[in-house]
């Protein structure tokens, strides 16, 4: 048993105004494989009294929250935080995953989800000279956990510090002292955690005397821009940082990349976030690059599987996975980058062209890296 | 009405402005006309008609649209007691009721109305003949840059389209004007200027009608995106038998075999601003369902619903009578529309099954919902009208008041209050011609004593 | 003197739109050959100025009696044409149009077939016109007062803009009191507004408004007359009295389903089973109580006497979607800790403010469960409605203290009586029929009949007041002008000819004709006359015949066109053969 | 109420025009449409009012020599001058009911008298083979108790009649039944109360009354066989080379079925109106358009347009066939098309006063399958 009070959960996510019209299952990318049908949940939940059992209810748990749902709502609900909402309920019970414990756990020790040591968190930067964020300084450039540690990744933030030092940016790191946004512990259902990270996050922004900040990851900018109360702090995600850069002609490109690329919206970057236009017009710019458009592009990216703590979990299908299907679609165009924005789209992309052998005729970068090899 | 019957010119009669020639303004001034007041009937376009002359059928019977409409056009057209004011734009209102005074815009056509015969030699000379897109055929046709806009319109006369023209855009077309050399009336006329009108009204009507949803709003619909995905009123233009394709169905000459209508694009969407529900699409698209089936033998249609709004007299008849003919309606508003292969794949749930459905469509029709007129915020600055949160026209009581504006003297008909299907624009834009009336007969008396003084 | 035709024939070129598909010269020589053409013309456009003075110049100069216009079709330009000739002096009758544009150059392509039939269509109609007759037309003055039947909001409504614009009106309510349905209304949807506050200020006004004679208890038991001059018999008590009226506004009703006829939803045997019409009575009462307790559980189900073929109502009654959603928002509000269901198959919330009017009621906390609930069953001291839930897929058992049945709208008992006491038609669906769906929504077969809200179909008050001022500015029409204009061309009677079967009287939709009481022939109202024709096809005799479209004439027409008379004699066998 | 007229002596066409007779003495009827038979075979409908009279009347003579429907149609017009009592056969009493609601008869005063009719014979034929001694009324109504198709000395009953499917009368007031019943015992009569009243009889039974409904099945039953047969050989003969024109080829517009057709009421036919008077020129123009025009004109035209007129109303009587000089089949023809048209309307000529004419009512929904379908 694991009963919620459905008619208060309702009331709270208004979900009372569902006119169940589908829209949110239909264009749900787990809904193809999994029992996930947002549309129904929300009926049963309406119709079940005072009290509706979670009991087996292991679909919540496929949701990636890439907020299609929400967005094509007619009766602005929004189902992904309904599913959010209902996974709080097997958190407070304990009854999770113990990948997900783990990540938790390590979130609430380490600060960082990846079971990785605080003390190495700044570690990537040590060559490169880096000044710390402090008074004064115009960005705080928050990189980000898988940034951070994960090898491939790094080499993003690299990248992008390359670029914006050539661009004469004024941006400080936090090195170790940088702690997880908390994006991931949300949408695990750990409200608790999230809301003392983002009290602890948001002190020490005000003691470095942050205004503006960029991320390396849709993730992070998403969960400062809207999960955490507004401070007037003005957070970016890199691209626009970039995009502004281009528009400004603050960018010479040296090099030219002779390539033709297609571009994977990130959930959290376009869907979440509006943010389409300015990655696509830091590519374009890029001497030599040829940008070709995936049919699912910008409000019907397909989701690549990995948000909404999908890191950290199987699924009920593990068999089919949403990045391989993304890969095909960007394989039929015919391009030989599939670039994108997110660390976690990197990753699942990566392995999935790894998994469909197409390493020879797909390569998976991020945006920075592209810019960076043609400066 | 005929023509023996011609008013008695002695009497001194008040007389009401119509702003707006579509079927509420010709039907509201036809009232008031054979009631024996005088109507100015202003239209912005070059012929009344509005939107009504766009359709193919009419939903539930399926009469032919022009054909019912058409008499009341050339019925509006050569009543005496109106006034027709084509391509001319109200610019002004002052006054009360009883008493307004009210200046109107003539643009020029650069055509000579009295000497146009509208043979349509000029469009055939023209430069740009069929070049220049037709608004009336919803984009999908041509025409030439010197144009009616339509076979039927009234006045039939021809008019420089001023955006097109190659003089009046570059201002030289060739050695000599194409149009006015192979016009035998003499009828061209490009010194024609901009006229202003003056006129003293006792009533205003305003029927200035709607516009439709713009689906790109919606972008994981596709449309502009995918050339298969058209709107309710593109397949009316397709539909019609005077429209670019002479009344086939057909995209790119092939005819579509699986035909999927999507309902609710730009109505009970409060996520876009538009809560409301537009009330004529559930019908629209179950009598262009029919028409797919009855033209396209062999298709497969599906309709895409939230609920079936099949109220009004015959409608849930109509409706019965579709389903029976064999068109799939499946509960669920379709998410998105992807390409896979040639084909377009509607991602919809059918919610009375409970599963996720990908249909495969040749041709998706949008019934895109009914909004205010772009310029309704400039229009009601002129008339001190108010609008309601949707931005149309709003009425003094829901209920009681439904044709009055709130400015005395002023009266609302038909799409510009809310949308409404042709019944019920008919059905209010009469009601206002009777709360017009009423105050025009009282006008009449107290005009009497002054003039039996004289 | 006997009568020699002179017919003028003009072909008009109508720019390209004839010229460019039609040989016009050639049609224009044809035309002169035929018998009885004195002259034959051509010109670019025959509507224009000059060609209508050719035609009047021909009529004084030639002395022609008789001018065909071959051109478009007569729906536009007939009048025109008409008028031109009346100008030069000629009966506007005497005139006859050859469409040879809409049926002959718009539908073929070029070539001389099409020229062919345009030339047939031009003898066709100078056989016609040298058979016309010159007709006069006449005016009649009206009534200047009106008749409005049935003190609902929709007769109030117009009896009062008629008596605003300055006409006498008798208005004839059946009931001792004004209000109709409205009147037993407790709040009306979207704004929830108290009905009594919108519906008192109407019976006020209307009750002491100068020009209006308010008849309670009264029926209409006659009518006789037309369109500008009715005489309406109307009964009070004993008594009837006579009045005279210009145009007749009919707003009866309509009647509330009953919702015993659905035996399986328990109306009647459970008295936790209401109807919406009830609910609008124990709301206003001030307490919803069953069984004298609150209800915890209230269940409202959808399209009771609606979108029902099983029990002959296959329309949607339009209202009740938006009744229910107030009805159960009002309980809501009322009784916070009530579970509210709605059971309904599609929610038509189409009106301005309705769909999110149904938005709020969703968030008010009532749950919509899609599915037509079938039957309703007693268990213990509640009872269970049985549906499916279509949205999951799944049966379920709904308990419930109170059930409130949507019920629907239908047709007056009587409607039938009304109908053929005025002469209406009715629709499929029972309801008065309007003369035409989409443009003439209330106006009826009937001149000077017309029609105002639910008599016609369910609607809802907006809907109604508009069509019942509609139907006002319709019925003011007649009465501003001051005159009607009676068509000259009508049916007569050949009384030579005529048995008295009646048959024409049946098929006349404008109650026309009637049996003459001692001649025993039939006889033409040609005040009441449409000239459709309608009476001359059915007569076996041809003893009657259209005016202007006389037995004669229109044979003239055809055998030109057609030798469907001479049936074929067959040519010797060889050369059938031969062809074949 | 279910009495007898008792026979004496076998003499059933006696005690028939005894019960005429006390008809006019009863004052039941002031006058009595009957027919009589005068000069020793001639049959003559005639309006009887003297009861003497009625010692000439033979209604069980097997011959038509009208359809009597157009007489009462005469005799009544608008309204009944009096109490008038009509003895009629089954399809005369149908033509009347159409003439009814055609408004060219009433039935307000009229008392239907109606017989069985078992059959009848061509006129000539009956009334040369009566005044040479043949012709047995014994020996008919001796095959009318059989149910069995009568015969008249080898000759055959008319077309019309071996197609008949309704030998029993309806509507009738007072009703007369021969087939299956031994008339020479006693005729067994259905009449109102108040009738029998008036006339002093008296609820009866007579035997053998069970072996009636078998008698009447099996004359409907051969006779339904032989319709059958018939109106599909003229059906197979319009859908041939030719079709109505070939069927109708010997037709000589003499008009004499319209004549003789109870349900043609009109005064003056359209065809012999001034409409049809057409000028010399017509008829050379049409034989130059065709190559050669048919004269006298209009033949097929006068006949379709009389279909067009009637044959929703048809029932059967087939007086029209008796009256052709050409031998056409005209009462079988009109039967094969009428029979369709009252099908497609569901449509029974002189079955009910309440049903309406069919061509004179319009439903939206009727005949769909002819008029837009969609």
């Amino acid at each position: 048993m694991l009963q919620i009070e459905s008619r208060s959960f309702a009331r709270e996510h208004e979900l009372f105004a569902c006119v169940q019209c589908g829209k949110c299952t239909a264009g749900c990318p787990m809904a193809l494989k999994t029992k996930l049908n947002p549309r129904q949940l929300i009926q049963r939940l309406l119709v079940a009294g005072n009290g509706f059992d979670l009991e087996g209810r292991e679909e919540l748990w496929d949701c990636t929250t890439c907020a299609t749902c929400s967005t094509r709502c007619p009766k602005k609900v929004n189902p992904m935080e309904m599913i959010i909402g209902l996974r709080g309920a097997f958190v407070e019970k304990g009854r999770v995953h113990p990948n997900v414990k783990t990540a938790l756990e390590s979130t609430f020790r380490q600060g960082n989800p990846l079971t990785m040591p605080r003390d190495q968190r700044g570690a990537w930067a040590s060559d490169l000279s880096l000044k710390p964020m402090a008074e004064g300084t115009e960005y705080l450039y928050y990189v980000g956990c898988t940034p951070s540690y994960d090898p491939r990744v790094q080499k993003v933030a690299r990248s992008l510090v390359t670029i914006l030092q050539k661009a004469g940016v004024d941006f400080g790191i936090m090195g170790n002292q940088e702690n997880c946004c908390g994006s991931e512990v949300r949408r695990l259902g750990e409200a608790g955690l999230f809301e003392m990270m983002s009290e602890e996050n948001t002190e020490t922004f005000k003691g470095l005397g942050v205004n503006k900040m960029f991320t390396t990851s849709p993730h992070c900018f998403n969960a400062y821009r809207n999960d955490y109360p507004k401070n007037g702090m003005q957070v970016q995600h890199y691209t626009q940082i970039l995009a502004g850069l281009v528009e400004g002609r603050k960018l010479e490109f040296s090099g030219r990349l002779e390539k033709s690329i297609t571009y994977h919206d990130p959930c959290y970057l376009g869907k979440h976030n509006g943010v389409f236009d300015e990655p696509r017009a830091v590519l374009a710019a890029i001497p030599g690059a040829k940008l070709i458009e995936m049919d699912r592009s910008r409000t019907k990216s397909l989701c690549c599987e990995g948000g909404g703590g999908r890191m950290w979990l199987e699924g009920t299908n593990p068999g089919l996975r949403l990045a391989q299907l993304r890969v095909k679609e960007a394989l039929e165009t015919g391009a030989e980058v599939l670039a994108t924005a997110c660390p976690f789209c990197l990753q699942t992309l990566d392995e999935a062209v790894k998994h469909l052998n197409a390493e020879d005729k797909l390569q998976v970068m991020d945006v920075a890296e592209l810019v960076a090899q043609a400066l | 009405m005929t023509a023996f019957d011609l008013l008695d010119t002695q009497r001194q009669v008040p007389a009401a402005l119509v702003i707006g020639g579509g079927i509420a303004g010709i039907q509201a001034a036809l009232d008031i006309a054979d009631a024996g007041f005088q109507v100015y009937l202003v239209e912005r376009s070059p012929s009344i008609g509005g939107r009504m002359s766009q359709l193919d059928k009419t939903f539930p019977t399926l009469d032919c649209s022009a054909c019912i409409l058409t008499p009341k056009m050339v019925d509006a057209g050569r009543h005496p007691n109106i006034q027709l004011l084509t391509y001319s734009e109200v610019t002004q209102v002052s006054g009360e009721a009883g008493r307004f005074h009210v200046q109107i815009k003539k643009k020029p056509r650069y055509v000579d109305v009295d000497k146009c015969s509208g043979c349509g030699l000029c469009a055939e000379a023209c430069r740009l003949s069929g070049r220049v897109t037709s608004d009336f055929n919803a984009g999908m046709a041509k025409r030439a840059a010197i144009y009616v806009p339509f076979p039927q319109a009234v006045p039939l006369v021809y008019t420089v389209d001023p955006e097109a023209c190659v003089f009046l855009t570059r201002g030289v077309c060739g050695k000599t004007f194409k149009c006015k050399d192979a016009c035998t009336a003499d009828a061209v006329n490009f010194d024609q200027k901009e006229e202003m009108l003056e006129v003293d009204v006792a009533t205003i009507i305003t029927a200035t009608g709607f516009d439709v949803f713009d689906p790109t709003r919606r972008p994981e619909l596709g449309y502009g995106q995918y050339p298969q995905v058209i709107t309710t009123l593109e397949f009316e233009r397709l539909a019609s038998a005077s429209g670019p394709t002479a009344g086939r169905i057909s995209l790119n000459g092939n005819l579509p075999k699986k035909v999927v209508f999507i309902q609710c694009v730009g109505s009970r969407d409060a996520n876009i601003g538009v809560p409301y529900c537009s009330r004529v699409c559930c019908m629209a698209v179950a009598k262009q369902a029919h028409l797919a089936h009855d033209r396209l033998p062999g298709a497969e249609i599906t309709v895409f619903y939230i609920d079936i709004r099949a109220f009004g007299k015959g409608f849930e008849e109509f409706y019965d009578r579709v389903r029976a003919e064999g068109v799939l309606y499946r509960r669920g508003n379709p998410s998105e529309i992807i390409r896979r292969g040639d084909r377009l794949l509607v991602r919809a749930e059918d919610i009375l099954l409970g599963e996720n459905v990908e249909v495969e469509a040749d041709l998706v029709v949008l019934a895109v919902g009914i909004g205010p007129r772009q310029d309704a915020e400039s229009v009601a600055q002129m008339l001190h009208l108010t609008q309601d949160v949707d931005g149309f026209f709003q009425e003094d009581h829901p209920k009681m008041r439904i044709v009055e504006s709130g400015v005395p003297g002023i009266y609302l008909a038909g799409c510009c209050q809310g949308p409404k299907d042709i019944p019920d624009t008919v059905s209010h834009a009469k009601a206002a011609a009777s709360a017009a009336m009423i105050l025009l007969a009282r006008t009449e008396k107290e005009m009497v004593p002054a003039h039996a003084a004289d | 003197m006997a009568f020699i035709p002179r017919v003028g024939v003009y072909v008009c070129h109508c720019g390209i739109n004839i010229a460019a598909t039609v040989d016009v010269k050639a049609v224009t020589a044809f035309a002169s050959r035929l018998p009885g053409v004195v002259v034959s013309r051509d010109y670019t456009y025959m509507c224009s100025d000059p060609g209508q003075s050719l035609i009047k110049n021909d009529i004084r100069d030639l002395n022609l009696n008789r001018v065909v216009v071959a051109s478009c079709s007569p729906r536009m330009h007939e009048p025109t044409f008409r008028a031109a000739v009346a100008d030069g002096g000629l009966n506007p009758y005497c005139f006859e149009m050859a469409n040879i544009r809409e049926q002959c150059s718009w539908v073929h392509t070029s070539g001389a077939p099409t020229t062919q039939k345009a030339m047939q269509l031009v003898a066709s109609a100078v056989a016609k016109a040298t058979l016309l007759q010159p007709l006069e037309q006449r005016q009649v003055p009206t009534t200047p007062a009106a008749l409005v039947i049935g003190g609902g909001i929709a007769g109030m409504q117009s009896a009062l803009d008629i008596a605003e614009a300055g006409f006498q009106v008798t208005l004839v309510e059946r009931s001792p009191q004004l209000g109709g349905h409205v009147g037993h209304l407790h709040r009306t949807f979207p704004t929830l507004e108290v009905t009594d506050d919108l519906i008192r200020p109407v019976i006020e006004s209307v009750t002491h408004h100068p020009r209006i004679r308010v008849m309670t208890e009264s029926e209409v038991a006659g009518v006789g007359g037309y369109v500008g001059n009715f005489l309406v018999g109307v009964r009070h008590g004993q008594e009837t009295v006579e009045v005279p009226v210009g145009a007749i506004v009919v707003a009866t009703g309509f009647e509330i389903f009953d919702a015993r006829r659905k035996p399986e939803l328990g109306y009647g045997a459970y008295p936790e089973v209401i109807t919406t019409a009830d609910f609008e009575r124990l709301a206003a009462s001030g307490e919803i109580r069953v069984n004298g307790r609150e209800p915890k559980k209230v269940v409202f189900i959808h399209c009771v006497g609606s979108r029902d073929q099983a029990i002959g109502n296959a329309y949607c009654s339009r209202i009740c979607c938006m009744v229910a959603a107030k009805q159960a928002s009002l309980v809501r509000e009322r009784l916070p800790q009530a579970d509210v269901t709605v059971f309904f198959m599609d929610v038509r919330a189409f009106g301005k403010n309705f769909e999110e009017f149904y938005d709020d009621v969703r968030k008010s906390g009532v749950v919509y469960r899609r599915g037509n609930p079938s039957e309703i069953i007693r268990r213990g001291d509640r009872v269970v409605v049985r549906a499916e839930d279509t949205l999951l897929g799944e049966p379920v058992e709904a308990e419930a203290d109170l059930v409130v049945l949507a019920v629907g709208m239908q047709p007056r008992a009587d409607t039938g009586a009304v109908a053929s006491l005025l002469k209406l038609s009715r629709s499929s669906d029972g309801f008065f029929m309007e003369a035409h769906p989409k443009l003439r929504p209330v106006d009826t077969a009937m001149a000077g009949i017309f029609l105002a809200g639910t008599c016609q179909g369910p609607k809802d008050i907006p809907e109604t007041i508009s069509q019942a001022r509609a139907a006002a500015s319709a019925a003011m029409i007649p009465l501003m002008r001051g005159q009607v204009t009676i068509e000259a061309a009508t049916s007569f009677v050949d009384e030579e000819l005529c048995s008295g079967c009646g048959q024409c009287a049946s098929i006349c939709t404008f109650a026309a004709l009637s049996l003459h009481p001692t001649r025993g022939v039939m006889t033409v109202n040609a005040v009441l006359c449409q000239g459709c024709g309608a009476c001359a096809t059915a007569c076996p005799s041809g003893a009657i015949n259209v005016k202007h479209f006389t037995f004669d004439q229109v044979m003239a027409q055809i055998e030109v066109l057609s030798d469907f008379e001479v049936p074929s004699i067959p040519v010797p066998a060889t050369v059938e053969t031969a062809q074949a | 109420m279910k009495t007898a007229i008792p026979v004496e002596n076998g003499d059933t066409l006696t005690a028939v025009r005894g019960f005429l007779q006390k008809l006019l003495e009863t004052g039941t009827v002031e006058a009595l449409f009957v027919p009589l038979e005068v000069d020793g075979g001639a049959i003559l409908p005639a309006l009887v009012t003297d009861p003497e009279r009625t010692r000439l009347a033979n209604p069980l003579a097997p011959v038509m020599p009208i359809n009597s429907a157009r007489a009462v149609s005469a005799l009544t017009g608008k309204q009944a001058p009096a109490r008038i009592g009509a003895v009629l056969r089954p399809c005369e009493i149908r033509a009347l009911v159409e003439l009814v609601k055609l408004q060219q008869a009433t039935l307000e005063g009229v008392t239907l008298i109606g017989i069985d009719c078992p059959g009848t014979f061509e006129l000539p034929d009956y009334v040369v083979k009566k005044r040479s001694g043949g012709a047995s009324l014994a020996e008919y109504l001796a095959g009318a108790k059989e149910g069995s198709e009568p015969g008249l000395d080898g000759l055959q009953a008319r077309p019309a009649c071996r197609m008949c499917l309704n030998p029993v009368p309806e509507h009738s007031a007072i009703h007369l039944e021969l087939i299956g019943v031994d008339t020479a015992q006693g005729i067994p009569v259905t009449m109102t109360d108040e009738i029998a009243t008036k006339l002093g009889m008296t609820e009866t039974r007579l035997p053998g009354a069970e072996g009636r409904q078998a008698a009447v099945d099996r004359l409907v039953a051969a006779r339904t066989q032989t319709r059958e047969k018939e109106l599909a050989a003229i059906q197979a003969q319009m859908h041939a080379n030719g079709g109505l024109a070939s069927l109708f080829a010997t037709c000589i517009r003499c008009h004499n079925c319209m004549t003789a057709c109870p349900i043609c009421y009109c005064k003056t036919c359209l065809f012999k109106s001034a409409s049809f008077d057409h000028q010399p020129e017509h008829y050379l123009n049409a034989a130059r358009r065709k190559g050669a025009v048919r004269m006298l004109s209009d033949a097929i035209l006068f006949q379709v347009t009389r279909m067009n007129h009637m044959s929703a109303s048809c029932v059967n009587c087939g007086m029209c066939t008796s009256a052709c000089p050409s031998d056409i089949p005209v009462g079988t023809i009109f039967s094969a098309i009428g029979s369709q048209v009252q099908a497609a309307f569901e449509y029974v000529p002189g079955r009910s006063l309440e049903e309406p004419l069919p061509l004179v009512t319009f439903r939206e929904s009727e005949w769909t399958e002819v008029g837009e379908a969609k």
